[in-house]
């Protein structure tokens, strides 16, 4: 394809292209068809330059559909982007989609491409049945084929797809703080940030278009003797010269958040390819979400404008008044030959104007007020342009394929009445143009909850009162119903200047430039063109275009008894498309006032919420994706563990070693194996757990045993130095919440361990008591957990390996159970503790993390001849489960008493202080004496091993609902006892015991088992005191 | 003061030692070097809480440094770091192998007072950015405003750095500190190495390359 | 996102460093085994729930880990004040609007 | 009552849509009413149609403030599933999920109940032990689930990355085929259509600002359109709920707090499924106009404001593009929020109270769409009998001063 495709480019003027590169041309596809643009084009003005009237196809009735604006309000030139399968980008805007070289792009609706779309005839032809909210009426009968027919209504959904593979670009982050945001750099934003820069303050200017300068790209006045255009260039190039201001262009606001949290979502890279190009062998984020918390948030987000509703007001040819001129004026591209203009105001005028100055012709400007009498309307006029007024476009009449405007029917009309009044006239043309109006852009406002008022004087919603005192916030320009460009840059200046006074920061308010003013006319109000026939049975009058919304739906709606606004809205579907509405809504909600009778601001409008546009979730996402996803906890052994072949548990963010397979006779043992023979290591020689993960907290203070015996249910005050004791939290509930053993190091000095998933929540915990309830305890908490690491050497060999390696007495006398010891192991210093959660003689080693490794590789290198064994988590569950010993969180659900648990040896009742949990426990429902209790079963199959989580019964044999008495909590097969057993909760189980219990599984088979004592092994607990 | 137990983790012998980072390789900036990251590890680090009235006297006799009760101050002087954590929290970070020592001689200074002194230099690990695209890089990284016109030189703070929490603090104009925790140091750096790959980011192997011994042996490890 | 003044920090900080710990000023019955299984559940469970100004308890989590106080407009989200445990609000419901910390409780009425 | 049908709508094409009656009335209050229910969510209106349909109690009247359907009912992201762990709760839900069965039959009106099956993943061995130890019980309480591996998951949902790569691997899931979405709006429209006919007067922008209150019992309303009497009341007003109990003069315990959710732009057809993650913490389905409906939980605070805040949005993705790496480029649409009622024990309370004569239902949280039909046939049993149906009966307020909780936190971990 060459240039010459580009039959609707005007051939190059001063004024006119001015943000195209005519020596940069650019190749792209569209629908598989290959041509040429120009780089600083968009898709859209692109696809316009080249005569593509059909850019895709209606979600409902799959009607050919073009562009019809020139930025974030576009509703039907949305396309799916991308050449390759991982690029693909659904639901892209063309008109903000920036060319580039190679890009690729297709409609998102239409089979097979949006020109030739089968799917057209359904909505030709089915359409009549598929008035608004048609399917809640149908597809009830039979019910079975509900699922089916479903399936073809969801066939028909969604725009374009989501890719196949998985994105090949990254995202990332900024965190911004500044005093002054001003969103949007027309005029309005441009004068703002200048005013708020001259203060000193850190200023952010961001505008989601490809260039700065808003509607003054678009426009002849003179700004301080300038053509506006360079006026905003030569104010941005001073802007970007300033230390205390950042330029954010591509970049949009999309959330206004509470206390002025504002997000920015900024494209870098959208405009260079379908993925982000290296820069230097250095990746760089395609698009980069910058989280500003400002001070002050400046709205100078400008109008939209509103476009008319009459009959064929979607098919291609169709546009805004004002993008009109922006693709004249920005890209040199004519969006047709003839236009017919449409309007109920000055400022539209400029479309005619523009379009004429540019070779076209205009064919007639059809004004719905009664006498247009404005210095633009005067200049049409005196341009030859034929004007006439009251009246407007009521049908746009196209091509038998309805791919582009053929005509425009004008006639007179009655707005008060809703009527025509007069014959409709006929022009030919290929395009119309409209405005009906500006809706002042007043979405972020409403994001932190401002309401938009209406305003008759400029017949559009601007944002009401801003609802925190705290931050400030302010509105201005067109965003703030501001129009004029005098009044706009002075009130801007002016707005700023106030709030920043308002911080006790002076700005000397320099003159506002010297602007020509323009008189314009007053403008009316008009949100629906009448037609000939009665609304319903008028060729279809399109209010949102994305979702084929109708002011025939609309009436049908309040018909059906929809009156609230958020009812049209959820029954038509109006503004739920991916424009939000931008373009349709405030035309719908007018129509919906009038067919219930109400003003504008009576039905009021519906809710703007976050994003302005839509923003991919891999930018929200930023880097905290793949590996960055969530932190991976290692402990000082940790590549230790990861060389010696461990699998991993997750345990909260912990990576744990689960178990260590080893490869036997070539093959790898499976998990059951792997820990039968660390199991019996243990139980018969030595083995080594990496135990770092357990929580540890430093507790200091002369109160530090007072406050253990508040927290925990037994009680701390007789713990002699050099002593241990396990100990048992509850919440106040008196559900068991941790547990843990915690030292004696000095009568001041603590050291309490936790679970390893409740490390922080229970570190929180002390500091909540004592902080709000107990402030008078002299006593601190520290966390020590990543300070320590700690290495459980347990079995019968425990001794004699360690004995090897320590100056400390291990003597059973002198070091006895439950008491640590300090001494040097393999030559760090250490603190020993002789506890056990296996049942055997332990030792639990506790350095320097910094020195971990060095004690732990000598117990290898001393341990080969003990047959030390590394061991995992999965071995200390069974270990653990063979003496009862329960973990809370698997044998506890936070529904379970220390009583349930069988640990009344646990609970201090003689404590003087009445302890968290206590009270509770007297509550009947925690007296009851069938609540679920603490038992061992053992399946009368020997090598049964039950389903954790299985349920139990008393009766198997009753029919479903079965009443279920309880479930496994831990189920292992012992290598020791060579059978397998389990944890259970039994109603009533502590006085069970012998009792048969039965386990129906979905296999269809049904255990059985005996409830015994949850402790299998060593119930005297002799080995572990040797 | 006689009922809290100091433990030196420090050997008496120089021993094997491994930072948090240890596994890491350092790695050159691809292109120019616009920030450098080096662990600064096997420091001493403590925690110490009190009342500043408590507090201030002792600190100043031992480590010649005045008590921080400003928030978010940071003193330094050759012995040290000192960092206002909160109204009663100071992080001090010592070389290597005087925590001990300095333990123990404020605990000495300190007498029955009501307080507390706990050895974390096993727990967390110092990182030093530098560089003339590390503010970007923190930016990038936390929600605190790191601007250097909000947070000069001498200020430090606790906030979230990524999915977890730093410290972090600006030592001169042109580095800055974190300290982070040791089971969270893999993924922090893991962090700051793609954060930092558009600016070009060298990463340095851990500083000093061993851990000093134990300074002055003492005695007995229990104060009493 | 909530922008939370510290009273500790003496800043304003951002809201991920903090933690909301339900509501403020709930002390625990002094004498528990003198108090009533209904009083107990009231003080374990029962919460004011206003739409309208609400004083609640806040972490400074990730940060100098104080607790603190604040009072906030539910409806609105403006924090209307911080303050240190142990001090009292200075501003309170009295607003048509606010709802009253309902007095009258359920003990007994459901026997 | 017109009936809808394919055939209603190809009649009414030839008269061009002019002639359909509307789906409710809009009555002037009457003075008094046998039973005034407050709150015209899609519980309330349930309730008043059981009320009507069931027990023949047709002088009744729903109070709503703003728009029928317009709290939770709209908000929320239309999860429908029965299998809850402990019995009361199971048995509760699955009467509703029978009821959602014949929904659309009996209100003749298309609620478009998808059963489209949910998928609940298990990240961590003590996932994998909840999951089995609920499905165990689902399976013993007749309701439909098994336990899914890995490989069945990446055949019933191929988007999903059920790779080792994951930080969190997939370990497992319970399935419920039975679960699945229903368009929320249409239910709570289907409702109002199905009282209305009856002769329930629907009162909009209606706002109850207090209980006219004589020696214990309730005998009416304050509203802003003026004073109405009533025998019984049935307060239905989810996040307002507290507000409401305060204005009867007692306290409920319950939190409101924000709850958010989002959607994607619409796209075609990619997913199979709910798929819900409590360890990855999030979830997701397609709705059938194509737009991704995603979801997580609820934000700490109280908040009455309908928003929450932004780090739970962001959270909430990061959980979606982990479980499904390829929704990286697909857009966020719009997020909002809604103000759930949450109660200690992540179970609704529906009970009598203080005040003779008047019930609360409440306390459904992040999880009561799926209970609508359920709820409404209860509570309308519960006001039409002046006693708690025995479905109900475990959901009285007494739990939380004698201690039986119900803790379904676990099945709740995200909210849905
Ligand atoms: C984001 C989100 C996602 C959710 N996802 C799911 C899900 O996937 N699955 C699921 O099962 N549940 C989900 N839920 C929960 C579910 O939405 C609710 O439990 C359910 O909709 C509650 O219905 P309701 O009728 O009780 O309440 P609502 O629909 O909130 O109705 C209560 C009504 O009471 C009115 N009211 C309040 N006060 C007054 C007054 N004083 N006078 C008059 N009227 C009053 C309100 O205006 C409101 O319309 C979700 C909730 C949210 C917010
Ligand atoms: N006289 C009239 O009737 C009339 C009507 C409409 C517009 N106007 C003209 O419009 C102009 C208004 O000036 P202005 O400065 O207020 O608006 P503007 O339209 O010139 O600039 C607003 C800018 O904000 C950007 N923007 C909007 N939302 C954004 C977001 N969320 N994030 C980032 N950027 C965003 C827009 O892309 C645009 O560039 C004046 O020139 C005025 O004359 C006049
Ligand atoms: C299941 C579900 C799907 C939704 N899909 C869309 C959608 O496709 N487009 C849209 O704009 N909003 C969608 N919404 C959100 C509504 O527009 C709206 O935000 C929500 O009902 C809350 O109301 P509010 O924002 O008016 O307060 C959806 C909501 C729900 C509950
Ligand atoms: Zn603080």
């Amino acid at each position: 394809m060459s240039a010459s495709s580009q039959t609707f480019r005007l051939a190059p003027k001063a004024g006119l292209g001015g943000e195209i590169d005519r020596d940069k041309p650019l190749r792209f596809t569209f629908n598989g068809k290959s041509y040429q643009g120009y780089a600083g084009d968009t898709l859209a003005s692109a696809l316009l330059a080249n005569g593509v009237d059909v850019v895709n196809r209606s979600f409902k009735y799959s009607r050919p559909r073009g562009v019809v604006a020139a930025g974030a309000e576009e509703p039907n030139a949305i396309v799916q982007l991308g050449a390759s399968e991982a690029a693909q980008v659904p639901n892209v805007r063309a008109t903000q989609q920036a060319l580039y070289e190679g890009l690729s792009a297709r409609g998102t609706n239409g089979w097979p491409d949006a020109q030739r779309d089968m799917m057209s005839l359904v909505g030709k032809f089915g359409g009549p049945f598929m008035p608004v909210g048609f399917y809640y009426k149908t597809f009830k009968a039979p019910a079975s084929l509900w699922m089916t027919y479903e399936k073809y209504i969801r066939k028909a959904a969604g725009l374009g797809r989501a890719p196949g593979e998985s994105d090949p670009d990254i995202y990332d982050h900024m965190n911004r703080h500044c005093e002054v945001l001003v969103v949007g750099a027309g005029p309005a934003g441009l004068m703002a940030a200048l005013t708020a820069a001259a203060g000193g303050v850190r200023v952010i200017l961001c505008d989601e278009q490809e260039t700065f300068g808003g509607s003054l790209r678009d426009r002849d006045e003179t700004i301080d003797g300038l053509p506006a255009p360079e006026w905003a260039r030569q104010t941005i190039e001073r802007l970007a010269a300033m230390a205390n201001v950042t330029l954010l262009p591509r970049t949009t606001a999309n959330g206004y958040h509470d206390h002025n949290f504002v997000t920015l979502h900024e494209r870098r890279t959208e405009h260079l390819g379908d993925t982000a190009p290296m820069v230097d062998g250095r990746r760089r984020s395609r698009s980069r979400l910058h989280r500003v918390r400002a001070r002050h948030v400046v709205l100078a987000s400008g109008a939209h404008e509103r476009p008319l509703v009459y009959a064929g007001n979607d098919v291609p040819g169709n546009l805004l008044a004002g993008a009109v001129s922006s693709y004249i004026r920005r890209y040199a591209v004519m969006p047709g030959r003839r236009l017919v203009l449409s309007v109920t105001n000055d400022h539209a005028y400029r479309a005619a104007l523009d379009w004429q100055a540019a070779g076209g012709e205009v064919v007639a400007i059809a004004d719905a007020r009664a006498n247009p009498d404005g210095e633009l309307v005067e200049r049409a006029r005196a341009a030859g342009i034929r004007v006439i007024a009251g009246s407007a476009v009521i049908e746009a009449t196209s091509d038998r394929k309805g791919h582009r405007v053929n005509g425009a029917r004008v006639a007179a009309i009655d707005i008060e009445g809703f009527r025509l009044s007069g014959e409709a006239e006929v022009l030919a043309c290929d395009t119309i143009a409209s405005s009906g109006g500006y809706s002042p852009v007043a979405h972020l406002a409403a994001h932190t909850g401002i309401r938009p008022v209406w305003r008759d004087d400029i017949l559009g919603f601007v944002p009401g009162q801003a609802v925190d005192p705290v931050k400030g916030f302010s509105v201005v320009g067109g965003a703030a119903g501001v129009y004029a460009l005098p009044a706009l840059l002075e009130g801007a200046a002016v707005k700023v200047t106030q709030a920043l006074a308002a911080d006790g920061i002076h700005v000397d308010a320099s003159e506002p430039p010297a602007v020509e003013s323009i008189r314009e006319g007053e403008a009316i109000g008009l949100y629906h063109v009448p037609h000939d026939k009665p609304t319903m049975r008028a060729p279809k009058q399109f209010v949102d275009l994305q979702n084929d919304v109708t002011a025939a739906a609309i009436e049908l709606a309040t018909i059906e008894g929809f009156e609230s606004i958020e009812h049209v809205k959820r029954y038509t579907a109006m503004g739920f498309g991916t424009d939000q509405g931008k373009l349709g809504n405030i035309n719908g909600m007018a129509i919906a006032a009038r067919c219930l009778g109400q003003t504008i601001p009576e039905t009021g409008t519906t809710v703007f919420r976050p994003n302005y546009t839509p923003v991919n979730f891999g930018a929200i996402v930023g880097r905290h994706c793949k590996e960055l996803f969530e932190p991976e906890r290692y402990t000082a052994m940790h590549q230790w563990h990861v060389a010696h072949g461990a699998k991993f548990e997750d345990v909260g963010q912990w990576k744990r070693p689960w178990y260590y397979p080893q490869r036997v006779n070539g093959k790898l043992e499976s998990m059951h194996e792997a820990v039968a023979r660390e199991c019996l290591a243990v139980r018969e020689k030595v083995g080594v757990l990496d135990a770092s993960t357990l929580g540890k907290i430093d507790i200091q203070g002369p109160d530090a045993r007072e406050f253990l015996g508040r927290i925990y249910t037994n009680g701390w005050e007789k713990l002699a130095v050099g002593k241990a004791r396990y100990g048992l939290m509850c919440k106040d509930d008196g559900m068991v919440m941790d547990d843990g053993v915690t030292t004696c190091l000095g009568d001041n000095h603590f050291l309490m361990t936790t679970t390893t998933g409740g490390a922080a929540a229970i570190l929180e915990w002390l500091e909540i008591w004592h902080q709000t309830e107990w402030p008078e305890l002299e006593v601190y908490f520290t966390s020590v957990t990543d300070h320590w690491a700690t290495m459980t050497l347990t079995g019968p060999e425990a001794r004699n390996l360690l004995a090897e390696l320590t100056d400390v007495d291990l003597d059973r006398d002198s070091f006895k159970f439950m008491e640590w010891r300090e001494g040097v192991v393999a030559g760090v210093p250490a603190r020993i503790y002789r506890i056990s959660f296996t049942g055997e003689l332990s030792f639990e080693i506790n350095v320097q993390a910094n020195y971990a490794m060095q004690v732990w590789e000598s117990l290898f290198a001393h341990g080969n001849k003990y047959g030390l064994t590394p061991y995992g988590t999965e071995t200390m569950h069974v270990l653990r489960a063979e003496k009862g010993f329960i973990i809370v969180g698997q044998d506890t659900d936070g529904s379970m008493t220390p009583e349930d648990l069988g640990m009344h040896w646990c609970v201090g009742y003689k404590k003087p202080y009445s302890w968290i949990g206590k009270r509770a426990l007297t509550r009947s429902d925690t007296r009851r004496e069938d609540r679920k209790q603490l038992v061992g079963l053992k399946p009368l199959e020997a090598d049964v091993v039950l389903e954790e989580g299985a349920q139990i019964v008393f009766d198997p044999k009753q029919a479903i609902p079965m009443r279920m008495v309880g479930h496994v909590t831990s189920s292992y097969y012992s290598p020791t006892l060579e059978r397998g057993f389990a944890l259970a909760v039994v109603k009533g189980g502590h006085k069970r015991l012998g009792e048969r219990v039965y386990l129906p599984m979905a296999d269809g088979k049904t255990h059985a088992a005996e409830i015994v004592s949850p402790i299998f092994y060593d119930p005297q607990g002799s080995r572990q005191n040797v | 003061m006689s009922k809290v137990v100091q433990f030196d983790p420090h050997p008496a012998q120089a021993a094997a030692t491994q930072s948090p980072l240890h596994h890491v390789a350092a790695k050159p900036a691809v292109g120019e070097t616009g920030v450098t990251l080096t662990e600064r590890a096997f420091l001493d680090h403590l925690i110490v809480r009190g009342e500043p009235g408590v507090l201030a006297g002792a600190v100043e006799a031992v480590l010649g440094l005045e008590l921080p009760t400003q928030p978010q101050r940071l003193a330094r002087n050759e012995t040290g770091s000192l960092q206002w954590l909160s109204p009663d929290e100071w992080l001090l970070i010592v070389a290597g192998g005087e925590g001990f020592r300095l333990q123990r001689e404020l605990r000495e200074a300190l007498g029955e007072a009501h307080f507390s002194i706990v050895d974390v230099g096993g727990g967390q690990t110092l990182l030093e950015l530098s560089g003339k695209h590390a503010v970007e890089v923190l930016m990038k990284s936390t929600v605190y405003d790191v601007d250097p016109r909000h947070f000069p030189v001498g200020k430090g703070v606790t906030s979230v750095f990524a999915k977890a929490t730093a410290v972090i603090r600006r030592v001169d104009e042109s580095r800055w500190e974190l300290v982070v925790r040791r089971s969270f140091a893999d993924y922090c750096l893991r962090w700051l190495l793609d954060a930092g790959e558009e600016y070009g980011i060298a990463h340095q192997p851990t500083q000093p390359a061993v851990a000093s011994h134990r300074q002055t042996v003492t005695d007995t490890e229990t104060v009493s | 996102m909530f922008h939370i003044y510290c009273p500790y920090c003496a800043e304003y900080r951002e809201e991920e460093e903090f933690h909301p710990r339900g509501q403020a000023h709930i002390a625990r019955p002094a004498d528990p085994e003198a108090t009533s299984d209904d009083a107990w559940g009231d003080y374990l469970f029962f919460r004011d729930n206003p739409r309208g100004v609400h004083h609640e308890l806040w972490v400074h989590a990730v940060g100098c880990r104080k607790f603190f106080n604040i009072t906030r407009d539910t409806r609105s989200y403006a924090i209307l004040e911080t303050y240190r445990m142990g001090e009292r609000p200075t501003v309170t419901a009295n607003g048509p609007e606010a709802v009253p910390s309902a007095t009258a409780t359920l003990t007994g009425a459901l026997a | 009552m017109q009936r809808y049908s394919g055939f209603s709508l190809v009649k009414h094409a030839l008269s061009h849509h002019e002639n359909w009656q509307r789906h409710w009335r809009n009555p002037t209050p009457k003075k008094e009413y046998d039973v005034i229910i407050v709150g015209g969510g899609g519980h309330g209106l349930a309730t008043a149609y059981y009320l009507a349909k069931e027990h023949d109690i047709t002088n009744v009247a729903v109070i709503e403030k703003g728009w029928l359907g317009g709290g939770n009912t709209a908000r929320n992201t239309t999860i429908v599933r029965s299998n809850y762990l402990w019995d009361e709760a199971a048995a509760l839900y699955e009467h509703a999920m029978k009821l959602w069965e014949g929904l659309s039959q009996d209100l003749n009106y298309n609620v478009m109940f998808s059963q489209r099956g949910v998928l609940n993943l298990g990240h961590t061995l003590q996932d994998m032990r909840d999951i089995q130890r609920r499905v165990n019980a689902n399976r013993l309480n007749g309701i439909d689930g098994e336990v899914v591996t890995p490989q069945q998951i990446k055949e019933i949902e191929p988007a999903l990355d059920t790779s080792e790569r994951a930080r969190y691997p997939i370990l497992g899931a319970s399935w419920q085929p039975r679960g699945g979405v229903a368009r929320h709006d249409a239910v709570a429209w289907g409702f109002a259509r199905g009282a209305d006919a009856l002769g329930v007067d629907l009162l909009q922008q209606t706002e109850v600002t207090g209980f006219k209150i004589l020696d214990g019992k309730v005998v009416g309303v304050h509203t802003n359109r003026g004073d109405i009497g009533a025998k019984t009341v049935g307060c239905v007003a989810a996040g307002n709920s507290g507000v409401l109990a305060g204005m009867a003069g007692f306290k409920l315990p319950l939190e409101s707090h924000p709850l958010q959710a989002l959607v994607s732009e619409p796209l075609k057809p990619i997913l199979n499924t709910v798929t819900m993650s409590n360890q990855v913490h999030g979830y997701i389905s397609q709705s059938d106009k194509g737009d991704l409906v995603i979801g997580a939980g609820i934000d700490g605070y109280l908040g009455y404001g309908q928003r929450g805040s932004y780090p739970t949005i962001e959270h909430t993705l990061q959980a979606i593009v982990e479980m499904f790496p390829i929704f990286s480029r697909v857009r966020m649409n719009r997020q909002w929020g809604g103000i759930v009622d949450t109660t200690p024990d992540a179970c609704p309370i529906i009970s009598r109270t203080p005040v003779r004569g008047l019930y609360f239902n409440c306390g459904w949280g992040t999880g009561g769409f799926k209970a609508t039909p359920g709820s409404g046939n209860v509570f309308a049993w519960t006001l039409a009998h002046g006693q708690a149906h025995p479905l109900a009966a475990p959901f009285s307020i007494d739990r939380f001063r004698t201690g039986a909780l119900i803790d379904e936190h676990g099945a709740a971990g995200v909210a849905h």
